[in-house]
Formats: C-alpha cells, structure tokens, sequence
C-alpha cells in the first residue's frame, strides 16, 4: 500500500465559550489514501464539519481553534503552514464542496468568474475560460458556453452543485472534501450528484473524504467509514465489515434506526406498536378531511399596483382521509406538499372543497373556523421556528386551551404536565424554554402541544426531517403510539420514501402541484405505476454496501 | 475725498428685490436709495432735505399744491431722458394695488388717492405733467411729511418701458437713474453694482463699485473684514464680537457708531387685561432696569424714555420719563389690585440678542411679581400675534423696532401709536387709541407751511409726552448702529450709519 | 424593467403629491399671514386685502391647492411672496451649489465609511474594529454645527488652511463638506461593517477561501459588492439627511445652496420658497430611492432579472 | 437573559462602563438638579456679567463660567439636563410607540391597512425632517411639550420601518402560522407573540433614539424654534451662545460636551444592547 494522501494525526479542536475552551473534536485520527472514498459519518454536532475545515484551515478565527494534533498533506504538515503557503494548496491540493449549494456561490459573480477565478489562481493559465468549459463539460452540464455567462440563481439546485464540483476539480486537486453534498439536494437530483462523483473519482483519481450523515449515502459511496460521536472517532472500518458486523453499540444503533426503503414490502400500514386494536371502519362515518379539487394559486408580490406573475402551486388536487389512517404525501421540493397541508388547515386561501369532520371550511371567518380547529392541528418541520421561544413550555403546550378558553390556568398546567409525561418528557421540564432542549425534545413538545384540544386530524409537515436518524425513529414511533392510543388521522407530508414507507396507509405523490399518483402505499410503492414515482423510489440510497446501484445518468 | 476703488459688502440674508415700489427692508434700503433718483433727497448723513431729480419746486400757500421743475438731460441707465410722464408713472405704480407695494400709503394724501387704491380710476388724478419739464401734485389734504414722501425709496423714478420689458421681474432687472447700476447678480451669492457715469451729479458716487455677498454669517464677515477680504459687514457687528472688536487696538479706523432713528420698546396690550389698567402700564414701566439692558447689549445704547429717539425732531429733553423704581412699580400694582403680580407673555424675535433682552425683562418683572413667559418666535410670527386682537399681553420689540422712513415725528406715531395701526394686521401692537391725541396729530400734521416747522415740531412734542402718560409702551433704549469697515473705508460715522439710508454708497469712499 | 421602472415613476410621483399635499396644509395653517408681511408697516388693512387677494389667498384651501398643483404640473412653482420673483429660477440659481456640497459631501461619507467600515468588519472584534466603531460613534454623536464651528474656528479662522465661508473654488468646498460627511461616514461605516461580517460569514465566501482565493481579493471582489446593496439602499434616506444637515451647514458656512433658501423663506413665511425647497427635497429623495433601485441591478443580478 | 448578566457583559468593555457612568450622572443632574446646582438656573447674577456685559470665564465662583447674561453656566447645564433627557424620553418613547404601532399594524395586517400605512410612511420618508420639524415647530408655538412632539413626529417612521421588517419576518415564522393554526385571533398573536418579540428592538431604538433627539432638539434650538428660554436645554444654551465660539468658546464647548458625550454614550449602549439582546443571537443552541 502506498503512502496515505491525507493523514490525520491526533487532532483536537477547542471552541471558545463565555465559559472557557470547550473540546469539540477529541484526538481525531484517520488516513486518507489514494483513490479512496473515506465517509465520515456521525450525527449532527458530531464534529463532522469542524474535522473537515480543520484540515482546510479554515475554522472561525474567533471562536475554533486548533489545540493539539497534525493534518499531514503528502508528507507536509498543513498546520504549521504559513498562510500564505496554505493558500495555494487550498483548491490545488485540497478542495471542498460544501452542503448548501443554494448559498455557496456568489450571487454577484457569474458562473465563468468564479470558475476561472480557481484556475487562475492556481495555474494562472490563459485558457482558463476553456478549462472552465470543459469542467463544465466534465461535471455534465449542458450548453457550457451558455452557463459561463449566467449567475447561480439561474441555475437550479443539482446544477449549482455539479458547478461546486467542477469548481473544486478544476485544478485536479488530490484530496476532494464534501460535507454533506447533497443534503439539502432532492433524491432524484442526490443520485445524479453521487453518481457524478463516484465516476469523476475514477476520471481525475481525486481521494475524496465525504461527510455525511445519511446511511444510505454512505453505503452507497464509501470504500471504507469513520463514526464520529461527540467529537470521537469511534470506529472505523471498510464499509462492508461496518454495515455486516458494526463493532460499537452506537453503530448498530445508527444502522438500526435507518428506515430501509422496502422493509415493510408485503405489508399494509405502518407497524403496530401498541396491544390496541385499530377500531373498526364504521360505515356511515364521515371523512376527517375531505379535499375535492383544491387550488392554490401564489401571487408573487409586486408594487403598489398589483401585477406579478401568477403561481399555481396546488392544482386540482383531491383526497380523503379516515379516522385513524395515515396520507403520505410525497414528492420534490416545491411540488406543493406544504401548500396543501396548510390549505386544508385554511390557513391559505385556496380555491375547491374542503371539509374537516364534516364541516366545510371555504369561507369561514376566523371566528367560525374556530370549532373546526379544535379537530385539526399541524405539526411543522422545524421543531425550534414552531414555538414561539419566548414561551416556556408549559405555557406553549396549553397556549391551545387558553385560545380555546378550555378550563381554568390550574387545570391548564395540570394537562400540560400530563401531555408531557405522555410524549415522553418529565413534567418538570415545564417551566423551562425552547432553546434548552433538543430537537427531538422540541418536536416532542410540537406533538404534546397538538394534542392538547384532542384534535382528530393532525397535518405533519416534514415532522421529522430535521432530525437525526436515532432521535427520527423515536418520534415516529410516538406518532403511531398516538394514532392507535387515540385513533388520529395523519396528513404526513415528507419528502423521505423509506419514512413515508413506515408511516402510511395511503400514498399520494406530487409533482408540480398535481397528484400524479395516489392509492394505498403497497400499491403506490410495490407497482408504482407513474414514471415519476418510479424515478423517485429508485434514487433513495439503499443503506447497504453490497446492493450499489448501477445509476443511469441523466444529464442535469 | 479720493475716487476710485472697488468694495466688498456682506449680507446674511438674500436681497429680496431691488423694485423700489416693493422693497422695504433695512437691507434694500440703501441699495434702492443708490440705484435710483428721486425728486427730492437728503444731504449725505444728515435729515435735511434737498431736491434732487427737481431742481426747484414750489409750494401753494394753502399746502395742496407742489409743482416740481425737473433737471435736464438725467438719463436712466438705459440711456432714455427722464421726464415728468417718468414720475407720474412711477408713483402711480407704487400705490397701483397690482403692485403690492408696501408704500402706497404713502401716498395717501395725493388727489385721487382713494379712487384709484380702490380700483375706481386706473391712475393718480392728482399728479400732473402740463410740460415736459414740470411735475404738479395736488393733494387732497395738507401734509406737512409731502416733502419727504417724495424722498422715499416708493417715489423713486424708473422708466416704463424697462418695467415692462421685465415682465414682473423689475426687482431682479432694475434701471434707474441713480449714481450705481446693477452689473452682475448671482442669485444667492453676490450682486455688483458700478458707478453710473453718467449721474447727474459730478464727483458722485466716489467708489468705482461695490459688490455684496450674500448668505454670510455676521460673525465670519467681521472676522474676513479683520483680514480684510469683506470692507463693510453689512449686519453691523454680532454682540459675541462687539467688545473683542471693540476693544482691539485698531477698534478706531474699524469701527463707526452712530445714531439712528430708532427706538426699542416693549408694548403694553391696552386690549388684554391687566394691561387695561394705566396704572398697571405705569408701574411696569418703573420695573425696567434699563442700565442693566444697555449693559446686556455691551453699552451699545442708551436708555430711552419716550417714543422718540433723541435725533429725532420733536424729542422733548426736558422730559424724564417713568424713573426706575421697583419699589413705586410694586405700589402701583398694588393700587391696580395686582399686589402679588399676575402673570402675563412676552413675545420676543428668536435672533440673539432678542431672546436675552427678553430675559433680562422677564427678571426685572419678576422682581415686582409679574411672571412673564418668554415666547421667542421667528419674527413673522411675532409680527402676526402683535397684529391679531387678544393675542400678545407684551411683544419686545427688538429686531423689529420701529426705524423711521423719514426723519419726522408723525412717522413715530400713526402706525404703532395711532388708531390707525390698532387694526387686525396692523403695527400698533399696544392696540392703544386716544381719540383725543390722534385729532392732535391730524392737525399737527396738516401745518404744511414751511413757516410753522417749529410750532408743527412743538405739537408733536406734546403729543409724544402725553402719550407716555397713558404708558401704552415701555420705552428701553435707543439702539446705536454699530457698523464694521475695514481700515480703507473713509468717512463720517454718519455717512456709514446715515439716518435715512444706513449705509450711504454715494457718500463711502475709499482712503489712498 | 421598463414596466417597473413606470410603476416606480408613477409611485414617486404619488410621493411628491402626498409631500406637496402635506406642506401646502401645514403653511397654511401657520398663524402669520404672509400678506400682512408683504403690505408692511403703513399698509391700510385696503391694501392688505388687495394683496391677499391677488395671492389668491383669499380663495378656499381646496382651490389654492388644486392652483398650486395645476401650476406645478406646468413646472411652475409659484412667486415668492417676498422676493416678488419665480421661484423655480431661485431653486435652480441656487441648487448647483447644494448639489455640488452634496456630491462631495457622499464622496467624502462613502470613502471614509466604506474603508473604515470594511477595516473594522475583516478585524471584526480587534483593537482597530473597537477603534473605529467608537470613533463612528463619535462621528454620529457630535452634533453638526458644532463640527461647523469647531471647523470653523479651526481651519479657517485661526489656522487659515481654508476660506471661512463663501463658494467658487474647490477651497471653500472642503469644510463644509466635511462637516456634512463626517456624520455620514459614521452611518456608513457601522452599514457597510455590519453587512460585511453578514456577507464574510455567508457559505460562497467559505468557497472562495477553499478556493484559495487571496484575502484581500476575497474581501474586494468577492464580499464587497455584496455588501454594498444595503449601502445603495441607504441612498434615498442619506439624501434626506444631507437636505436636512444642508440647513444648518449651509447657514454656517455661508453656502449659497437651497438650504440656506429655506431657512430664510422660513423666517419670513415665504410659502412658496418653502414648499418648493420641501418638494426639491422630496424629488431628490425619490430620486435618490429610484437610483438606489437602478443601480441595485447592476449589482446583484438577482434583482435584474426580476 | 437575567437583567444582572446583562448588566455584567456591559459592564466588562470599559469604554460601555464609561458610557455607563455618564449617563448614570447625566440622570443624576436631572433627579437632583436642585441639590447639585449652585445657582439657580435662570437668576441673572448682578457680578455675573464684566461691567461692558462680557460673560465671565470659568474661575472658582463660576467654575464653567456664566451666559451672556451673567448667568452660571455649570447650574444651566445641570438643569439644562433635565430637559434635554426629558424629551429625550417623551419625544423617543412617542416615536418608538408610533413607530411600532404603524410598522406592526402595517406588517402584520398586509392588506390595505397595511400597504396604506407604509405608503404613508415612505411618504414620511421622503419627507425632509429638518424641514417638517421646523415648520411644525414654527406652526405649533414651541414648548417643551411641543418640542418634543414634533421630534417625535419626525423620529417615528425609522422606528416604523424596522417595526415592520421585524413583524413581517416573524408573520413568515412557524410559530405564528402555528398559532392561526390552533384558532388564534389576530388580536393575541399580535399581544402575545409579536409585541414581546419587538421588545428588545423597542430597547434599542429606545436607547440609540435618545441620542438622535437630544441632537435634534440641540439642532432645533440651534435654528431658534426650541425649547423657550429662560428653561434651559443644551440645545437652546448652545443656541444662544453660539456667536460667542470666539470669544467665550466655555459657552459652547462645555453644552457642547455634555451633547456629545450624552449622545455617545446612548450610542454605545443602544448599541450593546443590540448586541447582547438581539433575537438572533439567542437559542438555537
Ligand atoms: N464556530 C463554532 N463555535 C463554537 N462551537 C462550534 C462552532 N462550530 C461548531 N461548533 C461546535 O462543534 C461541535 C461540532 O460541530 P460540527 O459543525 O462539526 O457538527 P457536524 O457534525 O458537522 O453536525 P451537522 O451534521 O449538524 O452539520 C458542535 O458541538 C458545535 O456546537
Ligand atoms: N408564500 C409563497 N408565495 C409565493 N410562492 C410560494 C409561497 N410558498 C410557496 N410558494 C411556491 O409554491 C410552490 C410549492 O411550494 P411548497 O412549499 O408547497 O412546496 P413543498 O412541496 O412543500 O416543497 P419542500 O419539499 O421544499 O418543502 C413552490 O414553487 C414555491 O416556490
Ligand atoms: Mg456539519
Ligand atoms: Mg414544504
Ligand atoms: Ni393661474
């Protein structure tokens, strides 16, 4: 075996506090070497990033800091490196492709500049512009010649992140960085971008160390993982042996929690959790949610004078939803998930027929859609923007009984108390605020404070998207704890298959407002019968190593 | 005196207009008196009369006609002669309503007068022009002020034609027949003037020309006058610099001081209780130490006992006046009722030193238990609650004191003392009318006869002196003009500080 | 674009009918009546009434307005009452100077803020960021005649590197336009800091450092034009700043800009001067607010495509 | 944030505890302006003046030195105190409580209501305030009182704007679709969940206003439409002598001091405040 491209030796970073240096990263040690893909994989705030702009030294001067350790590049120590001899090897030797491609071009300079900018800087060639083309080339995009002269919010997500690419490739560096590359990317548009990746590996034989904290990213690109915890390398190993035999509790635990797209093939409905019985459909009962073609139309804003383009985000869309059933609703991003969740709550004008428990709610005045919102809440994706952090818990859980007038401020607390104890969490995290728990606490408490009025319909909105796998797994549980406990009916918005697998009686999947498939999720995900369905469940990552998908590339 | 010489004056404020049947402020003044000719004038820095653009004149001895002989060959700046149709149409155009000139009552006591401020005739029928030599007034009533009517900025000549041609911008574009002519105005920055050389009068004006700055603080043109850069500031010396200026080794040939027909007073509101009661009058104007506001405005006046200013004819020096007396002042409240004060509002300009004096007087009539409120407004809006019924108890005047037009009496009293001025939008602001007085005035005022100028004088005298009995004013001091030159500028104080025009451009002149 | 750009016309003209409409209200109600200053001292209350009259002030609220506004349609901002001439020719005698004090006044501002303000956001936190901040602080704090005077007395009076007052050469441009950009650069600075540590903690400066992009080329070609979008905004309201800080330099200074018109008119109730000042004022905001949207486009290609 | 901590994290910059200290004594002069003062603030001392009328430079008697009316200079500026904060307060508490009204109503109600208050306040914008202060102060007869509410008319539309950035962001947050979406009327979510979120901004605009105001109020004085004498303002001290840099710079330098240093420091802590209270800085961890 060759020397390691990239090693990493005992590093160990400290963050400054008002309290003091706190360690973040503890003696993190791993090699990188040629031609390898090494995953760091780990839950959120596990270190992954701090690692990853260590070794590009590029930690926040003002609060990160390097305390002990060394990252060696091809023999040299990159931290004893005067900045200036950093520069250069950064994006020659060393480049990085960063999470959000949304944010992370310059919104002011085209395509072309920023391209070329890297080229000259580190070849100081004349032909940049033609090597900025044929990266463009490389990286897939169509009609180069054209995108040099656009500016990113031209360019849709995917294409941004293939410009990343190119970006970073552009001075054929040795050692390729990704954090989280495709996080914030749709599952069809992810597995153009991993694809994309494995095959210009091969092309300019970059290493790569990708960060991520997505499973089934890793199964699918790693040669060999390293799990971090708490700023700990915990275990590391070629990825086959990892997913068969993971040696650390932590480990099994992370590659338990990972909803497998498939698991619950041949089956109907989500996993009972539960001894109760689901209650018998009743005949004559009415729908708990009744959409008959719903439209909703977005103005975008203009002026004083009204004008502005015209959006139809939802269009003609129509679904219902019985006692104690779950719709999933699936599809890309801006397809018009959240749109209707909100719509069916009237909490968006929208056009059609929608009628909760019976009631229609079109054109009810605040006042009057009062009753029907004692049937129906909603539970939203951020857990942290939902409650209003200036309201300690208790408050917010019963912030519903006080709109509603139920019972006496004594009382109040006293239920608050007991939807905590039911969600899981101790009472005596009353009287404490939002920002002191965690994320799977705060969704906990979104669910707690749904309940209070005992709705019969809860609308979940990317309930827990914004949470890692192992926290993700508990909550979901607790939701269909609920569901049999009290017979609710879900709208469960995602945009996560494997999720939506596990949660759903009935599927109904959207593509540019429209509802291009619907019916029960056997059906939908057993014989998908839509091309775009299909599509969409083929580009899930299948957390496991031994099953690598054999992509076909669809030009971005 | 030396010819010759090129002079820099400043001014804070824009030069409104140069029309002299509209312009009536203090700065103006001079400039208008200097830009154009006028049938009669004054001898330089003295009241006395002299014809001017007349070469002679005559007057009937009932005093209801003057016939006016005119110079020969004076031409306006334009070149054309001046003849009498030139002064008929003039003074018909400063009492023409479409003028809004602020002089037309001036000319009240012209025939035809009434007819046509109403809009009933399209002109004066009493001013006639039988040759092209001779100018004829016909005046309904006998003024015995006619004379010095016809010497004010109003009754300056300008010809037709260049009115017209300016098409209502005769202030911005004027042509008279003056010793200076308008070459250069820069709108908020300078004007030039040039000597004209074709006035009527050889030797005249003695400065080649003179040009005025505007928008300049008082306070940098007197420092660039001390460098030398400005010859005359023409806001006089703020009082943050006076005593410096004063005091300075070459305060001499910097500094000329002299008198003016002035007089600042604080008014009594006869119309608004307590200031109803002439006791009440008399004994605020015991409470005033004057001493101490003449010291306040560093000795720059002196204290003031009655209306008119010493230089003027008819000042009674045998007359004392209301004596400082705090003790007497709070005797008379008391038998006015008022023996533990009353409080009351002064109304004063916003312009230092205005607001200080105010104060100044705020303390001495606390000192006798009248509590007044300062209300220190931007002058128009004194000007406003003087003139409007009820509304000011006490206005001081200072920064719109009363400065004569011309140096007679009767100018002291009609407006700001007599029935005529106790009028919605008028200057009595004492709103004080003494039917008895005001028959006085009338009469004194129709002694046209040059022969009775002494008795005319006396009966004015006692008209004044009366007036302070009724105490419808506090008379506080009379101003002396303090005006800065640089050292070049030579001349009298009285030519700087002249008492019909301020400052006399045909008079200054420039040392070698 | 060109739709927009109508509808942003369309709206500053709405803008400066509201301002005339206000204005014209307000003076109206003030309690001297310009007539009775015009008549002066020996008018008969006949005259006055004369006057008032041809003013048109005698006619109903509602119809001087809708004179005024025909009149200001046609371009014509009325006479002043007390110079007797137009005073479209006063305003544009005079606003080459306040335009010119202004010029140098934001080129001052712009140049001193812009530098410091970047200084202090890339030593975000050190000595000379504190430095700065405070002396911004300084800057916005210190009342502007009193940098007048102190200028004044200074510069001028006692050391004589400057003309105390008056327009014309360069020389007598300096103090007053450093008194006006001296509370300006200190907005500026505290703008353009605070925007730049939002622009260098935005992921696409992240990238250019990865790229290995130079830091004062991260900062000047890749962080700077992002940060100047809020400072281009900031046009219009700096604008309204300058007219007002105009007032008082323009006074001390002896500078022959519209300012100096105003203050004068104020004191003698020269409505039409003041409305036609407050209207100059308010077109030069709205101006200044419509540049600030074109220019915006030029540099942030977001917005021009919208 | 507990009210201690903060004052802590103020207190360890020391140019904020100098800023601290001033305004602490600023208040001071104002509570206790007649125990402090050695003379009455309008009494026109008979030996204050020299015997041409000169003000009197600073010396043991008068240790800031006295007006062109023999007046002590030291006495005016601790009662001038007393004015100055007074509308500093009364004018920036107005402004701010119109402000915020006009901008929550404005962001909240998005309708007409809405477009019509801020086309209203971008009507305000282009307004030249100077200009708008003068001419209310010249149509209302100044007074304190009136002093400080044409300075409140003028100094609200900033608040505004911010008010109504800050509303319209959080209307877009979760947690206010979240309580539309349990039944709540426009009424409480306005009451309890956007109005205290505006509290910190109320603070700092509070803080960093005042300092605009004592300015304005010392500009207003300056042109002669402030505060009446004999109250003394520093603004109207400042006014009355400002002829006078020359030849008794004490006059002006001293009330100019005191200006700026008040100014300053309200700055500073307006500042800090932003700082240390800003919503954004706060949770998420
Ligand atoms: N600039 C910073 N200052 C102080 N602490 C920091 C800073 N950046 C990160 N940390 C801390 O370091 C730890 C590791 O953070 P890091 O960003 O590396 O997590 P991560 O594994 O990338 O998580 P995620 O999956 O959410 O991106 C966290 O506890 C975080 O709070
Ligand atoms: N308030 C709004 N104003 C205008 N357009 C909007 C608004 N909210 C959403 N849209 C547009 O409506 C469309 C549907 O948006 P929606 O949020 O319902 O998508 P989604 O399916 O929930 O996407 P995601 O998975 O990203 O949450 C998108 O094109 C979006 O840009
Ligand atoms: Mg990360
Ligand atoms: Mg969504
Ligand atoms: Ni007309």
């Amino acid at each position: 075996m060759t020397a390691p491209v990239l090693s990493v030796e005992g590093l160990s970073v400290d963050a400054r506090t008002p309290q003091g240096a706190r360690r973040v990263l503890h003696e993190v040690s791993f090699t990188l070497d040629a031609g390898e893909t090494l995953c760091l994989a780990g839950e959120s705030g596990s270190g992954k990033s701090v690692t990853s702009l260590a070794i590009m030294r590029l930690l926040a001067k003002s609060s990160l800091r390097v305390a002990a350790g060394a990252i060696k590049l091809g023999g040299q120590d990159l931290l004893a490196l005067p900045e200036r001899a950093m520069r250069r090897l950064r994006g020659g030797d060393v480049a990085m492709i960063f999470q959000e491609p949304m944010t992370s071009l310059n919104p002011v300079m085209s395509i072309g500049a920023q391209l070329t900018e890297a080229i000259r800087i580190h070849q100081g060639a004349e032909d940049a512009p033609a090597r900025a083309r044929d990266m463009l080339d490389a990286v897939r995009i169509t009609d180069p010649a054209r995108r040099l002269a656009q500016f990113p919010h031209e360019l849709s997500g995917g294409m941004r992140q293939r410009v990343m690419i190119a970006m970073a490739l552009s001075c054929r560096p040795k050692v390729l960085i990704a954090d989280e590359p495709t996080t914030a990317l749709d599952v069809t548009v992810q597995a153009q971008i991993l694809t994309l990746m494995r095959e210009l590996k091969g092309e300019f034989g970059t290493s790569i160390l990708l960060i991520t904290h997505d499973m089934g990213v890793v199964a699918e690109m790693a040669d060999r993982v390293a799990i971090l915890q708490g700023g700990r390398i915990i275990e590391q190993a070629g990825v086959v042996p990892l997913f068969a035999a993971p040696r650390e509790d932590y480990t099994r635990a992370l590659l338990a929690a990972v909803p497998r797209l498939g698991a619950r093939a041949g089956e109907d409905g989500p996993p009972r959790v539960t001894m109760i019985s689901p209650p018998p459909p009743q005949p004559g009962e009415s729908p708990v949610l009744f959409v008959r073609d719903l439209s909703v139309t977005y103005r975008a804003r203009g002026g004083w004078f009204g004008g502005g383009s015209v959006l139809k985000a939802v269009d003609n869309v129509s679904f219902e939803l019985r006692r104690g059933r779950t719709l999933g609703l699936v599809g890309e991003s801006g397809s018009g998930k959240s749109t209707t969740g909100k719509a069916v709550l009237g909490l968006i004008p929208f056009a059609g027929e929608v009628a909760i428990d019976g009631v229609p709610i079109a054109g009810l005045s605040t006042r009057e859609m009062r009753p029907v919102r004692r049937k129906a809440q909603m539970i939203f994706q951020d857990p942290y923007a939902s409650l209003d952090p200036r309201m300690s818990v208790a408050a917010a859980i019963a912030e519903p009984l006080a709109i509603h007038g139920i019972g006496t401020a004594a009382e109040r607390r006293e239920l608050a108390a007991e939807l905590l104890r039911r969600v899981g969490l101790s009472p005596d995290h009353a009287s404490r605020y939002p920002h002191e728990f965690s994320g799977g606490q705060r969704q906990r408490i979104c669910i707690a404070r749904a309940l209070a009025l005992e709705p019969r319909l809860i609308v979940a909105d990317e309930s827990v998207a914004a949470l890692d796998v192992s926290v993700r797994a508990r909550v979901l549980d607790l939701m269909l704890e609920l569901q049999e406990t009290m017979g609710l009916a879900y709208l469960f918005i995602s945009h996560d298959m494997a999720v939506i697998e596990r949660m759903c009686h009935d599927v109904a999947v959207m593509r540019a407002g429209r509802i291009v498939e619907a019916g029960s999720r056997r059906a939908v995900f057993e014989a998908p019968t839509d091309p775009y369905t299909r599509e969409l469940m083929a580009a899930v990552p299948v957390p496991d190593p031994t099953f690598r998908p054999v992509a076909v590339l669809t030009p971005g | 005196q030396a010819q010759g010489g090129d002079i820099v004056v400043t001014y804070k404020d824009d030069i409104a207009t140069l029309d002299p049947a509209i312009g009536y402020d203090w700065q103006n003044w001079s400039i208008i008196k200097s830009l154009f000719s006028r049938l009669m004038d004054y001898t330089p820095g003295t009241p006395d009369l002299v014809p001017s653009l007349a070469e002679s004149f005559t007057v009937s001895p009932d005093g209801l006609t003057y016939t006016f002989k005119l110079r020969k060959g004076v031409k306006f700046s334009n070149g054309r002669e001046v003849v009498p149709a030139d002064v008929k149409y003039s003074i018909e155009r400063a009492v023409d309503p479409k003028t809004q000139g602020p002089g037309a009552g001036f000319f009240g006591a012209i025939a035809g007068f009434d007819d046509f401020s109403a809009g009933k005739a399209t002109g004066l029928s009493g001013i006639e022009t039988p040759d092209t030599e001779t100018v004829v007034f016909k005046l309904s009533r006998p003024d015995a002020t006619f004379l010095h009517v016809l010497a004010i900025n109003f009754a300056s000549v300008v010809p037709k034609e260049a009115v017209e041609a300016a098409a209502g911008d005769f202030g911005k574009k004027p042509v008279g027949s003056g010793t200076f002519v308008l070459k250069d105005w820069v709108i908020g920055q300078k004007l030039v003037f040039a000597r004209n050389p074709d006035y009527f009068v050889k030797g005249v004006p003695h400065i080649d020309s003179f040009t005025i700055e505007i928008g300049q603080e008082p306070l940098v043109a007197l420092l660039r006058l001390q460098k030398g850069e400005v010859d005359i500031a023409g806001d006089g010396i703020p009082p943050a610099k006076f005593l410096e200026i004063s005091k300075s080794p070459d305060a001499k040939d910097l500094i000329v001081d002299g008198q003016q027909l002035h007089t600042g007073y604080v008014t009594l509101n006869t119309k608004i209780k307590p200031f109803d009661n002439v006791k009440v009058r008399q004994a605020l104007n015991m409470a005033i130490n004057k001493d101490r506001l003449v010291r306040i405005v560093n000795g720059r006046a002196t204290p003031a006992n009655q209306p008119l200013p010493p230089a003027m004819p008819g000042y009674d020096t045998a007359y004392k006046g209301y004596a400082y007396d705090v003790a007497k002042a709070k005797a008379l409240l008391k038998e006015a009722g008022y023996a533990d004060g009353f409080s009351t509002v002064l109304y004063s300009t916003n312009t230092d030193p205005q607001p200080r004096i105010a104060q100044a007087i705020q303390q001495d009539l606390a000192a006798v238990g009248v509590k007044a409120e300062i209300k220190a407004l931007a002058q128009s809006n004194v000007i406003a609650a003087g003139g409007t019924e009820g509304e000011a108890p006490m206005i001081w005047s200072g920064g719109m004191a009363w400065i004569a037009d011309f140096p007679d009496p009767s100018n002291f009293y009609g407006p700001i003392l007599g029935c005529a001025g106790a009028v919605q939008g008028g200057w009595n602001w004492s709103w004080y009318c003494n039917e008895d007085l005001q028959k006085r005035a009338v009469a004194a005022d129709s002694m046209s006869d040059p022969a009775k100028s002494a008795e005319r004088i006396e009966a004015w005298k006692k008209v004044f002196v009366d007036v302070m009995a009724d105490a419808p004013w506090i008379p506080v001091f009379n101003e002396r003009r303090v005006v800065a030159k640089s050292k070049r500028m030579g001349g009298e104080p009285n030519i700087y500080v002249d008492p019909t025009r301020v400052i006399n451009y045909d008079a200054i002149f420039v040392k070698n | 674009m060109a739709l927009l750009l109508a509808r942003r016309l369309l709206q500053a003209a709405l803008i400066l009918l509201g301002v005339a409409a206000i204005t014209f209200v307000l003076l109206y109600a003030l309690p001297a009546d310009p007539a009775v200053l015009l008549a002066g001292r020996n008018a008969t209350p006949q005259t006055v009434a004369n006057i008032r009259h041809q003013l048109g002030l005698d006619l109903p609220l509602p119809v001087q307005f809708w004179n005024y506004i025909v009149h200001l349609l046609q371009g014509d901002l009325g006479r002043s009452f007390n110079q007797k001439t137009a005073v479209a020719p006063l305003i544009l005698a005079r606003l080459p100077a306040t335009l010119t004090l202004m010029a140098a006044g934001i080129a001052i501002e712009v140049m001193i803020g812009l530098t410091l303000g970047v200084i202090a956001a890339v030593r975000r936190d050190g000595a000379i960021d504190r430095l700065v901040m405070t002396l911004s602080f300084v800057g916005v704090s210190t009342p502007q005649f009193l940098v007048a005077l102190l200028l004044l007395y200074v510069f001028a009076a006692t050391l004589g590197w400057f003309p105390m007052s008056g327009y014309g050469t360069p020389a007598h441009l300096v103090l007053p336009a450093v008194t006006l950009g001296i509370l300006g650069a200190g907005w500026y600075a505290r703008i353009v800091r605070s925007a730049m540590i939002d622009v260098l903690g935005q992921d696409y400066v992240r990238t250019a450092h990865a790229k290995g992009v130079p830091a004062a080329r991260v900062v000047l070609r890749h962080a700077l034009p992002n940060a100047l979008l809020p400072v281009i905004a900031m046009i219009g309201i700096d604008i309204g700043q300058f007219m007002s800080g105009a007032v008082v330099v323009e006074a001390v200074f002896g500078w022959p800009g519209i300012g100096q018109l105003a203050w004068q008119a104020i004191q003698q109730v020269d409505i039409p001067i003041i409305m036609g000042v407050t209207l100059v004022s308010a077109l030069a905001i709205v101006l200044g607010n419509l540049l600030a949207d074109l220019i915006a486009p030029f540099i942030d290609p977001r917005i021009r495509a919208g | 944030m507990s009210a201690g901590s903060l004052l802590r994290a103020l207190v360890r910059r020391p140019v904020l505890a100098l800023a601290l200290a001033i305004i602490a004594g600023v208040f001071a002069c104002a509570l206790l302006a007649p125990l402090l003062a050695p003379y009455a603030p309008d009494d026109q001392i008979f030996d204050g003046l020299s015997l041409d009328g000169a003000p009197l430079p600073p010396s043991a008697q008068f240790l800031l030195g006295t007006d062109t009316l023999g007046r002590d200079l030291l006495s005016r500026l601790i009662y001038g105190a007393r004015t100055s904060l007074l509308i500093g307060l009364v004018a920036n508490g107005t402004a701010v409580m119109i402000g915020l009204a006009v901008g929550v109503i404005a962001g909240y109600f998005s309708g007409l209501l809405g477009g019509v208050l801020m086309r209203f306040t971008d009507l305000m914008t282009a307004f030249p305030a100077l200009l708008l202060a003068i001419v209310l102060a010249a149509l209302l007869k100044p007074s304190l009182w009136i002093v400080a509410m044409v300075i409140a008319m003028v100094n609200w539309v900033q608040v505004a704007r911010i008010g109504y950035t800050e509303t319209r962001s959080l209307s877009e947050r979760d947690f206010i679709l979240a309580e539309r979406a349990m039944g709540a009327g426009n009424l409480r979510i306005l009451a309890r969940h956007i109005l205290p979120h505006l509290v910190p901004t109320a603070i700092v605009w509070g803080t960093l206003g005042i300092a605009t105001t004592v300015l304005l109020e010392a500009t207003l004085s300056f042109l002669g439409i402030g505060v009446q004498p004999p109250q003394p303002s520093w603004g109207n001290i400042v006014f009355e002598s400002q002829s006078y840099f020359q030849s008794a710079p004490w006059l002006v330098f001293f009330p100019g001091l005191a200006i700026l240093a008040t100014a300053l420091s309200f700055n500073l802590i307006g500042d800090a405040l932003r700082d240390l209270i800003d919503p954004t800085q706060r949770g998420r961890d």
